[in-house]
């Protein structure tokens, strides 16, 4: 059965569409990858999903619950959650209350102004449990605008997990990282993500076609193709719209 | 002076860090409360060098009083504040002082004035005496009337029945136009000219009565408009600063030809402000002879002034009288306790250097001196203000005993 | 009735104007760099204090030329040796710094020139009446304030338009990021253009001066006031900002020169209350009273129901 | 559970200050003092809740510290008419609500966005309040303000708070308990929201947190202690003004919290007193003393962004890695000189201020008009600036030893 559904999904800044009319339905418990061009829209459908943006027309339903034009911390609190394509974290904050922030709300906390943190055992046991997870256990009072690019990623993952969504959208984790750093990153992502549903957007093919159960092409705002990875390699459309492309740049 | 000033200072501080209030000193040490930094440091510092000088010409020079002791001015600056009052009146207490000038405000001359009344309620033997010599809110003798206070300014309502004395005189006046600032002061010229001008003069039309906020006025030309379109034949405010300063320029910029009664309106740079354009235009109300001074006494005590503080004017005479009352009080109950004082002091009659008695009713402590009313010009005038040539030439003068009103005061003097 | 009608207009005209020539360099600032600089109308002050230094030597028309000058160049250098150290701390930090330099400045006018009022004049040849209605005289003075405001709003205009900074300026506008990539020296766009700022803030200063007259506390009165017409103007937009001046002039003009207040609404209700009703001061509320805070209602509604202001397209 | 019993003694000291200080220094002056600081402490603190902790910068905080200063007065008149009766120890709680209930009217429509609007919309207000506050004068009572006596209560424990001292007591717990509550805010989920809505606020929206509410619930806190801050004056000066909710207090509460360091929750405390004092003493020496305030103000901004605490909190690394030692004598070489050339320049500034006249200066007597003090004041700033540019470099390298390392094993840096 699905878990996220995107019916006939457009969005128009202006005059320009850059979005249009895409339908897409993610099964529960897969990991979907979405590909595409630059500019073929992928970080705004992403915008869409989390609530960044507002619908132009059409609906996105999560559990057969419209999300459509809800606030974004409304849909975070269904248990939608998401990482960003350039870092984006609490840079003034520790390392370890950045993973506790991410907590707080599905630990039922809410906006208390009641509970007084350092007493929380089990909050901060599970708080220190995500940094050994994520590999900064010993970076916890670090400030988090100080850590390595790396690892910022790696922190702003641990964020988007630690909120316990079923629902996990990454922007490109592994963009500008190195060869091994990616290998580490991917690797991160695969434990964490276990039992969960992944939605990715990436560029380095490798790791989409290693990680990915099925695959969407967004070209122009339009989806021109969802299957499986070796459907998707075969595909004569993705070929020339966008494969073809790879390699000659490669 | 400045001297005085910073070694007051570092030693008043250095005592506060040492907590131990410097008491029983030979002086006889006299603190003087007003604006000395911020926007209104020139009034409050000219009135300080006249309290300074009128200290050291007529007394120290001469050997002090009460047996040689020296009269001792301590400085202290409240920013025109009533908070900041509150702090410096708290110091001055820790300094073991007891008498207390003050001038400026009337919000000031009120929150000192309670709080005198408060301190010396709940610290019997340690009472303070306030010298109000400047602050002209009626209530301060009448309903808020206090023992521990005493006034040496007319205030507002004395000066408003001179003045509208003054214009029910002129006939060519038909209608007046008041405009004055948002406040209590404001509030009370407005309403008693109203009321004094119906009795006296009921023909006369009050075409205007103008509320500005204080300070905050970037350009009167709009009332200066509703000035003109009303037709009024003088206009009457009670506005000081630049509030004044602009109120009067506007006026003149209009190119509109009546006389402007006011209180504030010159000294200070105004009166160089005004220069030329206010001549003959401007008149004030004052309780203090303008040019010509009466006596050769008053002339040299001016000319003397003027040599130590060639920037400065004699601009507020009655410090200079509330001193030498003071003095005279002290020497006569041969004391310097403010009780003591201040039973000296009620219903005292004093002859100053103008030759002119002045008296302390013991009613309300409100002081009773001829009153005047004075030009803005450059004619006839020996002591100029501002050194800009023009000065205040007087045209009206009402002898003591015509300037008496009746006060509310009910004063229940403190047991000792 | 219909005299006061325009004369207050007139008069807000002139003041619309006058707060205009603030407004603008404070906007060209802010579209260009993102700080609201709260030390603009300090400028305004400096530029006053400086023309009257120099008239009594040069005259006014001395004072005039290069009085703003001054100005220009010390904002240049604020801009250069001071806001740009603070620029990487942030916003907040660049508004404090603006907030911090008002108060130092209004600190430095008092240190040099005293606390009292200054007698700065207009020019005699200017000591005329333009014309006269109603018995009510327009000085010539007046007549040259609108005079000036119109001929920079014009030049300012072009310059944005038709030169080739103007453009890059504009482009920075509405772009801010994109024109660094150009290859522009965005250092020194912003050094000039805080210059230029602050220059119009000085001209402003120098002809208000002797009608507004000359005192350490004529900052303080206009500052905030500016503050409120960039912001409900939209902040970023020209015209916006040239709108909302002569909006804020002529309300407040308007609201001095009627008579209207509570008292006449209550009667057009029918209501009656005694002086002694607690809520007195409120019963006699009069237009003319409230005039100075019309702006800052103005301010907090635009905010409240148009963050972007009337014609801003960027929030902060 | 080491480090909880390190804080308590931290607090317990605190308390033990508070109580000690009139000890030592007991002029009424001294004592009168101690109460504006405590109030400011409270009222410093309340405005770091806001700039500091949720990053909302403020143009008119003294709002909230004015009206609950006024109701709290109105409270103790009509505990003087005995419109109700209670001790007056819990007057600044009056105040508190009263700042609260405010707050929560205001921050329902301002705290939408933080930046520039929601520093114009707090602008606008404070405005809006201190005019009003000159034209509705039943409750305000105009320029004069309104005035009470505190004096009319049940005593307390036999205390009948004739003296200030007695007041200073009973701020000094209000302060304490103040300044507890508000630590112990940002210890709780909605306090840490707040740095996190102050950093980001977007991702703080995606983990669930509505940035508004976060930024509402601070605005009314902050508020609710400014309004205890303005008990506490209510109580001390028995009176409040216009002034008390006016721009200038807002501005200097801006620039207590920014001296004394944003963000640190030491910070405002070390401000306020600062502040205080300048306030009170500086002004004493010199008329100057504003000129002084804002020049110090202006140099805070530009080389201490984080003031007084950041600065302290700047040699966290240095200390952790037992460097401090060496930083020592490269600051007296440097700081000495400094301080010399401050001093010089505040000689030249007012050699310029009594324009003739002869004033003391610390040991010497300057005048503008005699040579040789132009002489010696030009040659002491000339000398000690050429001191400080010789050991400028030295300190500098001093600092770069004193916190290098750090990068290779960041691990040290934990506190």
């Amino acid at each position: 059965m699905s878990i996220l559904t995107l019916k006939n999904v457009c969005k128009r800044f202006g005059e320009t569409e850059i979005i249009r009319d895409v339908s897409l339905d993610i099964e529960k418990g897969e990991r979907h990858a979405i590909i595409g061009p630059n500019g073929a829209g992928k970080s705004t459908l992403f915008h869409l999903i989390s609530g960044k943006y507002a619908l132009s027309s059409g609906d996105i339903s999560f559990h057969d619950q419209s999300i459509a034009n809800k606030k974004p911390y409304e849909i975070a609190r269904l248990g939608i959650t998401r990482s960003f394509q350039v870092t984006n974290i609490f840079p003034r904050m520790t390392v370890f209350e950045n993973i506790r922030c991410g907590l707080l709300w599905n630990q039922k906390y809410g906006y208390s102004f009641w509970h007084l943190l350092g007493r929380q055992q089990d909050l901060n046991a599970k708080t220190h449990a995500l940094l050994e997870e994520i590999g900064l256990g010993h970076r916890a009072e670090i400030p988090a605008g100080e850590l390595a690019y790396a690892q910022q990623r790696a922190l702003e993952l641990g964020i988007a997990i630690a909120s316990g969504a079923e629902l996990i959208m990454l922007d490109e984790p592994v963009a500008g990282m190195s060869h091994s750093e990616a290998e580490n990153a991917v690797a991160l992502i695969r434990k964490v993500t276990e039992g969960k549903t992944l939605v990715m957007v990436e560029h380095d093919m490798n790791i989409v076609f290693d990680v990915a159960d099925r695959i969407s092409v967004l070209v122009y705002g339009e989806i021109i193709a969802c299957d499986t990875p070796q459907a998707i390699r075969s595909n004569a459309r993705v070929q020339e719209a966008y494969l073809g492309e790879v390699a000659a740049d490669a | 002076m400045k001297t005085i000033t910073i070694l007051q200072a570092a030693s008043l501080s250095l005592a506060l860090l040492l907590s131990q209030a410097s008491q029983g000193q030979e002086p006889v040490r006299i603190a003087f409360m007003d604006p000395l930094s911020g926007a209104f440091t020139s009034i409050g510092s000219s009135g300080l060098k006249q309290l300074q000088f009128a200290a050291d010409y007529l007394f120290n020079s001469q050997g002090g009083i009460l047996g040689g002791r020296p009269i001792e001015i301590v400085p202290y600056d409240n920013q025109q504040s009533p908070t900041e009052t509150q702090i410096q009146f708290r110091r001055i207490v820790s300094d073991g002082i007891r008498i207390v000038f003050q001038g400026n405000s009337s919000a000031v001359a009120n929150t000192l004035n309670s709080t005198i009344s408060r301190h010396n309620r709940r610290n019997p033997g340690q009472e303070i005496l306030q010298i109000n010599y400047s602050a002209v809110d009626p209530i301060l003798t009448n309903d808020q009337c206090s023992f521990w206070h005493f006034r040496f300014d007319a205030h507002a309502i004395m000066k408003l029945n001179v003045l509208t004395d003054f214009i029910a005189m002129n006939e060519d006046i038909k209608s007046v136009y008041i405009i004055g600032q948002d406040y209590s002061f404001g509030q009370v010229v407005s309403d008693n000219t109203i009321r004094l001008l119906k009795e006296k003069r009921p023909d006369i039309e009050i075409v205007g009565n103008e509320f500005h906020p204080i300070g905050q006025v970037k350009d009167f030309t709009p009332y200066v408009t509703k000035i003109v379109s009303s037709d009024a034949d003088a206009v009457i405010t009670g506005n000081f600063g630049a509030d004044m300063v602009s109120l009067a320029r506007s006026i003149i910029d209009s190119g509109l030809d009546i006389p402007i009664y006011t209180f504030y309106a010159a000294y200070d740079g105004i009166t160089a402000t005004l220069g030329a354009d206010g001549k003959n235009r401007i008149r004030l109300i004052h309780n203090d002879p303008a040019n010509p001074y009466p006596t050769v006494e008053r002339r040299d005590y001016i000319r003397a002034f003027k040599n130590a503080n060639p920037d400065n004017d004699m601009t507020q005479f009655r410090i200079t009288n509330a001193l030498q009352m003071l003095v005279t009080a002290m020497e006569e109950a041969q004391s310097t306790d403010p009780y003591d004082i201040a039973l000296a002091l009620e219903d005292m009659r004093f002859t100053n250097m103008s030759g002119e008695e002045l008296w302390m009713r013991g009613e309300d402590h409100q002081i009773f001196q001829s009153l005047h009313i004075s030009v803005h010009t450059d004619e006839n005038i020996e002591f100029d203000a501002d050194n800009s040539g023009f000065g205040l030439f007087a045209e009206y003068s009402v002898p003591m005993e015509d300037t008496i009103v009746e006060t509310s005061c009910r004063m229940r003097p403190p047991r000792r | 009735m219909l005299e006061v009608f325009i004369f207050a207009t007139l008069n807000g005209l002139v003041t619309g104007l006058l707060l205009f020539m603030l407004a603008s360099g404070l906007t060209l600032i802010f579209s260009m760099m993102g700080v609201l600089n709260f030390a603009h109308a300090s400028f305004y002050m400096l530029g006053a204090y400086f023309a009257y230094s120099i008239s009594l030597y040069l005259g006014f028309w001395g004072g005039l030329i290069f009085a703003p000058l001054i100005v220009g160049a010390l904002g240049a250098l604020v801009e250069r040796y001071l806001l740009r150290r603070v620029h990487e701390h942030g916003h907040v930090a660049e508004l404090v710094f603006t907030f911090g330099l008002a108060f130092l400045i209004e600190e430095a006018v008092q240190f040099f020139w005293g606390p009292d009022t200054k007698n700065y004049r207009s020019p005699d040849i200017l000591d005329f009446p333009l014309f006269t209605l109603f018995g009510q005289e327009f000085s010539a003075y007046r007549g040259f304030m609108i005079g000036i405001s119109v001929a920079i709003f014009i030049g300012l205009y072009h310059l944005l338009t038709r030169s080739r900074i103007g453009i890059i300026i504009q482009a920075a506008i509405t772009h801010p990021h994109t024109v660094a990539n150009l290859g522009h020296n965005v250092p020194l766009i912003f050094m000039g253009v805080f210059g230029v700022g602050t220059a119009l803030a000085g001209v402003a200063g120098v002809i208000a001066g002797p009608v507004l007259t000359t005192f350490p506390g004529m900052a303080v009165v206009l500052g905030s006031i500016v503050f409120v017409i960039v912001v409900i103007g939209g902040l970023g937009s020209l015209t916006g900002a040239f709108i909302a001046s002569l909006l804020i002039g002529l309300l407040q003009s308007y609201a001095i020169a009627s008579d209207l207040g509570m008292p006449d609404l209550l009667n057009l209700l029918g209501l009656e209350f005694g002086r002694d009703h607690p809520l007195t001061d409120l019963w006699t509320l009069s237009l003319p009273q409230i005039a100075p805070i019309m702006p800052f209602m103005l301010l907090v509604l635009v905010l409240i129901f148009r963050p972007t202001g009337l014609l801003g397209k960027r929030e902060q | 559970m080491k480090q909880l019993l390190t804080k308590s003694l931290v607090w317990i000291a605190y308390l033990a200050v508070l109580l000690i200080l009139p000890q030592i220094f007991n002029s009424v002056l001294a004592i009168t003092i101690f109460n504006q600081m405590a109030i400011a402490i409270v009222f410093a603190l309340s405005y770091n809740m806001l700039l500091g902790q949720g990053g909302m910068l403020s143009f008119g905080h003294a709002v909230y510290f004015g009206l609950g200063g006024f109701m709290a007065v109105h409270a103790l008149v009509m505990i003087e008419f005995e419109t109700f009766y209670f001790s007056i120890i819990y007057i600044p709680l009056i105040g508190g609500l009263i700042g609260l209930l405010a707050a929560v009217f205001i921050g329902s429509f301002s705290t939408h966005k933080a930046g520039t609007v929601f520093a114009m919309i707090s602008l606008g207000i404070g405005e809006l309040v201190a005019a009003s506050s000159l034209i509705f004068v039943s409750f305000f009572g105009g320029e004069a303000g309104v005035s009470a006596d505190r004096t009319y209560g049940p005593p307390f424990f036999g205390i009948e708070f004739f003296q200030d001292i007695e007041i200073y007591y009973l701020a000094a717990g209000w302060v304490f308990i103040a300044t507890l509550f508000m630590y112990l805010f940002t210890q709780t989920p909605a306090g840490r929201m707040a740095n996190a809505v102050r950093d980001n606020p977007e991702r703080a929206e995606f983990i669930g947190y509505s940035a508004r509410k976060v930024r509402f619930i601070s605005f009314c806190a902050s508020g609710f202690f400014a309004g205890i801050a303005g008990g506490l004056f209510a109580l001390n000066y028995e009176f409040i003004t216009e002034e008390n909710l006016n721009a200038v207090t807002s501005g200097r509460v801006l620039l207590m919290a920014y001296i004394g360091g944003l963000g640190y929750f030491i910070g405002p405390i070390v401000g306020a007193v600062i502040l205080t004092l300048m306030n009170s003493l500086l002004s004493n020496y010199t008329e100057l003393w504003m000129l002084y305030l804002g020049i110090m103000f202006v140099l805070t901004v530009l080389f201490l962004p984080r003031g007084f605490a950041g600065f302290i909190m700047m040699h966290r690394v240095a200390w952790v890695q037992k460097r401090m030692q060496s930083l020592v004598m490269p600051y007296l070489l440097t700081g000495v000189p400094a301080m010399i050339t401050a001093v010089s320049l505040v000689a030249i500034i007012e050699m310029l201020h009594h324009r003739g006249e002869e004033f003391h200066f610390l040991l010497v007597t300057l005048s503008s008009t005699s040579v040789f003090s132009w002489a010696l004041v030009l040659a002491v700033a000339g000398a000690s600036i050429y001191a400080v540019r010789l050991s400028l470099p030295r300190l500098h390298s001093a600092w770069e030893d004193a916190n290098k390392l750090v990068d290779a094993d960041e691990d040290n840096a934990r506190p």
